[in-house]
């Protein structure tokens, strides 16, 4: 037979079947849930500036996903995302991670820009659409971006990132960086075609990709049940011969230990890693949605006990690089912060009508031109109707 | 008769749809027991079994897929794209697939159980993502059937009708609508018909054109317009495609002008095939060229989306201009 | 952990990748080369009556594949696919199956056709296009179907029908039908977004579906090696935690056990398996291609040895249900039949002029009667520029 | 100058190309080292090498999923989509991805080094899916450029343009011509520019305008109308988005007459959205309606693919419709 096309096994001479049963797929854990380390464990390498710096970007995230939430509910901004409960997996992995590694997110890892350095005032501006925001007010809240910080722009439609990581890192490498693309995604982006060919061609081009899997066991109301019956998303990476780790994506350390790993591998062999981190969502999916209509509380309690930035706390406070009077503190600057941001930023003008015909083309051209003059003139008419642009004309 | 939003009644048309035929399955991400993001498949789960109303993972090309086969089998497939921007995943297995199935084999197959409902448009502070109003790249595509309700009671019976006719249709429900709308809807059976426009208000003027939630557009533009003495004649195009021309050309013959507004960006939109054909067929007719007022040739914005839209008074200035041409 | 998302392993405490290796699949083989059984190998049901069935199809696979690609040389036909040294894999596993059963195929099956006793004169007239094609002249040649024969019309876009097969195969087993569905694809097709919603679809809605992938080493003119870097395609069907098998796929005995099989579980279990069967594209991709731009002879004289038709044929012979004196009859027949019904389909005529605008949909829509009217006045105004159609109107 | 024909024309566009940029990258399905199924890319993985000449897997949304993150890391990616037929599976990356990548960043990233190119149109006893001419579908989609080519010296000029060009273009090659159309190339480098369209023929009683394969179809019609006395002029739009309105309306207020010709099927085709702008722009000059001369509404046959084609009789006959209205 032709042995290009697969690898020999035992030949047979009556009907064997393999299954989701066929690859056994161990999990990463380093940290316990009380903060303690699992005897023989090796530790990523972190040293106290570089914990204390993932410690206060997790402290961040969950303050602004807390406050965001409740600005949302108060009508100041008209969506959000958190990710509460999983802020180890996007804040850990990107602190495995070099500045020049490019992130191309799926929209709940604002933890991994946080840990990149994008200011309060820089999430703000995006969240209140206003002229401050880099994408120029154009997206819905949460799809940020940032060039400065390689972190791609979100955008909605999920997995499109998938096949694109690939092409980043295909760039990347032939143009000899020293640098990779991480590519995050949620258990339901996998189900689409472009995971598929995202992952395939990442392998056969072999490219230094890191695909980064966030399972938190929910594609809205969808449970994972419903969504595959194979052994979680990892399992998948068998079939396309990539390297694959599974990891307890609440365990902060396991998830920078596995992703300094994967980022030296991918680097070094050009190919791409699958890591699978086994979380959950604990918020609803977004500001638009109530999880009481498809799961109990019990359900969730359940996952509250899993919090990854206690665990990450308590093992702070252990090796001393961390006490309960820092803690309170950094919490209550974290609110006021937050706040006080939030009110400078939703004064900030909305974006200039010019912004409505810039980068749709690198330049703008005549028919846009001539769309925007006689946009211009009809709000001149009726200023009261458009009242966010009429005064600025 | 009852009051209902727009999602009621469609929620009550599947309903009905389920109820008179076991064959009948309502499917997609997040479409079972939690009734859809936006509940409209709310209940029915419950009502007819998890086999018949079933939550789909999360891939678009597959729900499609599965539809299609499903429909060719002799199942009567209701499959929901969560947001009409996300259907172009599913863009081949509709445009490749769907829509040439019965031509390609001679009629030994086809997919004309399928229906396909996706909730679109605009003004709902969504963004390049949750406001498209894609219905034109359908529309040069033989074999497809596009409808849009403008509300309640022409959700229900059109979306009754959509379900059993026997080509693929793709049904755009106007979310913006979705609880916005509401009115008195027969709680019986019935149907409203394919492929016919319906003149909402007589007029004499000029005809006003749209579908979907741009109607509340041009009615408005129309009232703005009956104070300064002009009698529009409104309608509503109903089915994209195959689309009637005959009453919007009756129409103009007797106004001997068109505005045609749509949500979705002006060029190569719905509304450029319709004012390609209506000035041929009503050429000597035509008093002034006939005007589109649409969405900018751009992504749909967030911030600035009020200014982006086609509204009644962008609707209403070409209405003057018209006249005054 | 959240169980439900994925199987429990052993728990790590430093990074442990999986990878291709970490799943063995094993091959079925059943026929020896020279026609021999290997020992102890199982033999599927097959009685004398039905392996002189399968072996007759085989033959008349063989000598259509190879009077039509020579009448497309001689330009009496536009295009033809031959499935030359890979018949075993389409015939043998339609022989597993019952009539019932859908067939959804790529393009390479006319072998299952065959079986189910689509005519010579029905093959013909397809190849044609002519009034007497079920297709009406509409696709090109070898894009057979039937109703009658549950044989779904083939489409040339790839990968379509695998998620078609699983809506398909879910309508079956709603309806409680005594029947499965095989959905047919190549090692190229098996890259398409399509394949991992197909897949995914069928084991999360557990239909009964059998995914039979015909790996014979290329896409065209694209290799395996440059097509995946998995272990085959095996190797995906674990991801998916569907039952999978590979089998050499030109042991025609082989062949038939497998499917036979999976047909009896999936219909039982309402699950899908996945059957790989390995063989080789002896042949052009089609009458397009020359594929002595992209491999060598060497490689398929390697292959030109392991002919399935000849492996069935020794078997027959070893079990003296088949004599070299019915072999050389039946290829000549088969030979005399082909070139009798060539001629008597390229005569007859072409679809009627309606056949443009019917079927697009249940009805003729008034815009087509109109355009149908338009041009039938163009027509007779230019006959002698239509040729096909003017005589007729 | 040489004499190429359109498949050698852009075989050396695109060897410039990669020899002056080593960022350029040309890949798809069978393009590394086949050279593509017409050869297209023949010789230049030889010559520049795998890396940057390539095989992808078999999945068209991979294919240009892939390009948009080459483009976005600043690699100049030339994706080819094997038939213009199966570029629906990467619709989403194209419309949703593509096209909006700069303007949904506010500038921070762009695709703009992307160009798709893909053998489209029929003509070829291709039937269904080897003969759809899909550009209507990418001329509703802002952030696009559209460009067709309609003979060697212009493929070669237009191509390199579009890779230069800073925005996403998909590329659409008429494959009826990659051999049948021969003429002198410069063998050096040049450009053609993008967004114009090109008078190929003076005339005076008519506009014709059409575009790639179909330019055939309109200047052998404008031959037969010569005969009678009919001066055509004969518009080469190159074109599709964003479009010349200005040089299409410029004839036609000379001419008085418009007939606008496209292979693909009439409704919601290019040709509508043509027929719409110059209505408008052109109304008090037009001495009939604007002619469109399409493909049937229907998918692309094959036995009757000469009569479903808007051949040069089909136009020739409306030309006279026109100048007789
Ligand atoms: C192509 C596409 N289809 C559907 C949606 C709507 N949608 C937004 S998020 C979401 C669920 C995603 O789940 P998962 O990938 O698990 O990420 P999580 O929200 O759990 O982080 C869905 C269906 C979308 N954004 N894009
Ligand atoms: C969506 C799509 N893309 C590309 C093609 C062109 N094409 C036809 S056959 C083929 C190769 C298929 O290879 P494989 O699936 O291995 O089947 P085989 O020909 O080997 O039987 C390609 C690329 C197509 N028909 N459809
Ligand atoms: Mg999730
Ligand atoms: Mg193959």
């Amino acid at each position: 037979m032709n042995t290009d096309v697969y690898n020999e096994g035992p030949v047979v001479h009556e009907p064997v079947f393999i299954d989701g049963h066929s690859v056994e797929i161990p999990i990463l854990k380093i940290l316990q849930l009380d903060g303690s380390l699992y005897p023989n464990a090796k530790l990523p390498l972190l040293d106290q500036a570089l914990a204390t710096k993932v410690y206060k970007t997790l402290a961040f995230h969950r303050v602004l996903d807390e406050r965001m939430v409740a600005a949302q509910r108060q009508g100041r901004i008209s969506f959000y995302m958190s990710a509460l409960g999983e802020e180890a997996a996007s804040v850990g992995s990107a602190a495995g991670l070099e500045p020049q590694d490019m992130i191309m997110a799926q929209y709940r890892e604002q933890g991994a820009l946080m840990f990149r350095g994008f200011s309060l005032e820089q999430f703000m501006n995006q969240m209140f659409s206003n002229e401050k925001d880099l994408g120029k007010g154009r997206q819905m809240p949460i799809h940020y971006g940032s060039k400065e910080l390689n972190y791609m722009t979100i955008s909605s439609p999920l997995g499109t990132q998938i096949p694109q990581a690939a092409g980043y890192a295909y760039g990347q490498k032939l143009q000899g960086l020293d640098a990779v693309t991480i590519c995050y995604f949620g258990d339901g982006a996998a189900s689409e075609g472009d995971f598929h060919a995202g992952l395939n061609m990442a392998a056969v081009h072999q490219v230094p990709v890191i695909f980064f899997c966030r399972n938190n066991g929910y594609a809205i109301s969808t449970p994972s049940s419903e969504q595959y019956v194979g052994n979680g998303i990892a399992s998948r990476g068998v079939g396309y011969g990539i390297k694959t780790i599974r990891i307890d994506g609440n365990d902060i350390l396991a998830v920078i230990k596995a992703t300094q790993m994967a980022r030296e591998y991918v680097l070094a062999e050009n190919k791409p890693v699958v890591i699978e981190a086994m979380s959950y969502r604990l918020g609803a999916h977004s500001t638009s949605d109530d999880p009481s209509g498809y799961r109990t509380r019990e359900e969730e309690a359940k996952w509250q006990e899993n919090d990854p930035i206690l665990r990450m706390k308590n093992w702070m406070l252990g090796n001393e690089w961390w006490s309960e009077e820092q803690e309170v503190e950094l919490f209550e600057k974290l609110r006021e912060q937050v706040l006080a941001a939030v009110k400078v930023s939703e004064k900030i003008a909305k974006p200039s009508l010019e912004s409505l015909v810039t980068d749709v083309y690198h330049d703008v051209p005549h028919h846009l031109q001539v769309q925007l003059e006689q946009l211009k003139e009809h709000i001149k008419k009726y200023p009261d109707d458009y009242p966010i642009s009429a005064g600025r004309l | 008769m009852a009051n209902m939003n727009l999602l009621q009644a469609i929620n009550n048309a599947l309903d009905i749809a389920m109820a008179e035929n076991d064959r009948v399955l309502c499917f997609g991400e997040d479409v079972g027991h939690f009734g859809g993001v936006f509940r409209a498949t709310s209940g029915l789960q419950e009502k007819y079994g998890k086999p018949r109303c079933f939550n789909t993972p999360l891939v678009e090309q597959g729900v499609i897929g599965f539809a299609n086969g499903l429909a060719a089998q002799g199942s009567v497939p209701i499959a929901e794209i969560q947001f009409a921007d996300y259907i172009f995943p599913a863009f081949d297995q509709i445009v490749n697939e769907a829509a040439k199935f019965r031509y390609r084999s001679g009629n030994e197959f086809n997919v004309g159980n399928l229906t396909i409902r996706t909730p679109y448009g605009g003004g709902i502070a969504g963004g390049l993502y949750h406001s498209q109003s894609p219905e034109a790249y359908f529309a040069h595509t033989p074999g497809l059937k596009v409808v849009v309700p403008r509300n309640p009671y022409q959700a229900k019976g059109l979306l009754l009708a959509a379900i059993r006719e026997e080509d693929p249709v793709i049904f755009f429900e106007p979310k913006r609508l979705y609880r916005a709308s509401t009115g008195e809807v027969p709680e019986q059976d019935y149907q409203l018909p394919l492929g016919k426009a319906e003149i909402v208000t007589q007029g004499t003027d000029i005809s006003l054109l749209a579908w979907g939630a741009q109607m509340e557009h041009i009615e408005k533009a129309a009232e703005l317009a009956k104070a300064d003495g002009i009698s529009c004649e409104v309608i509503d195009l109903r089915t994209i495609l195959p689309w009637d021309v005959e009453t919007i050309a009756q129409s103009v013959l007797k106004t001997g002008r068109l505005l045609i507004s749509q949500e979705a960006p002006l060029t190569a939109g719905f509304a450029s095939e319709i004012a390609a054909t209506i000035q041929q067929e009503c050429f000597l007719h035509l008093e002034s060229p006939i005007e589109r007022v649409c969405g900018l040739d751009t992504p749909y914005p967030l911030a600035l989306e009020k200014e982006y839209a086609a509204d009644h008074l962008k609707v209403y200035e070409a209405i003057k201009r018209s006249i005054n041409y």
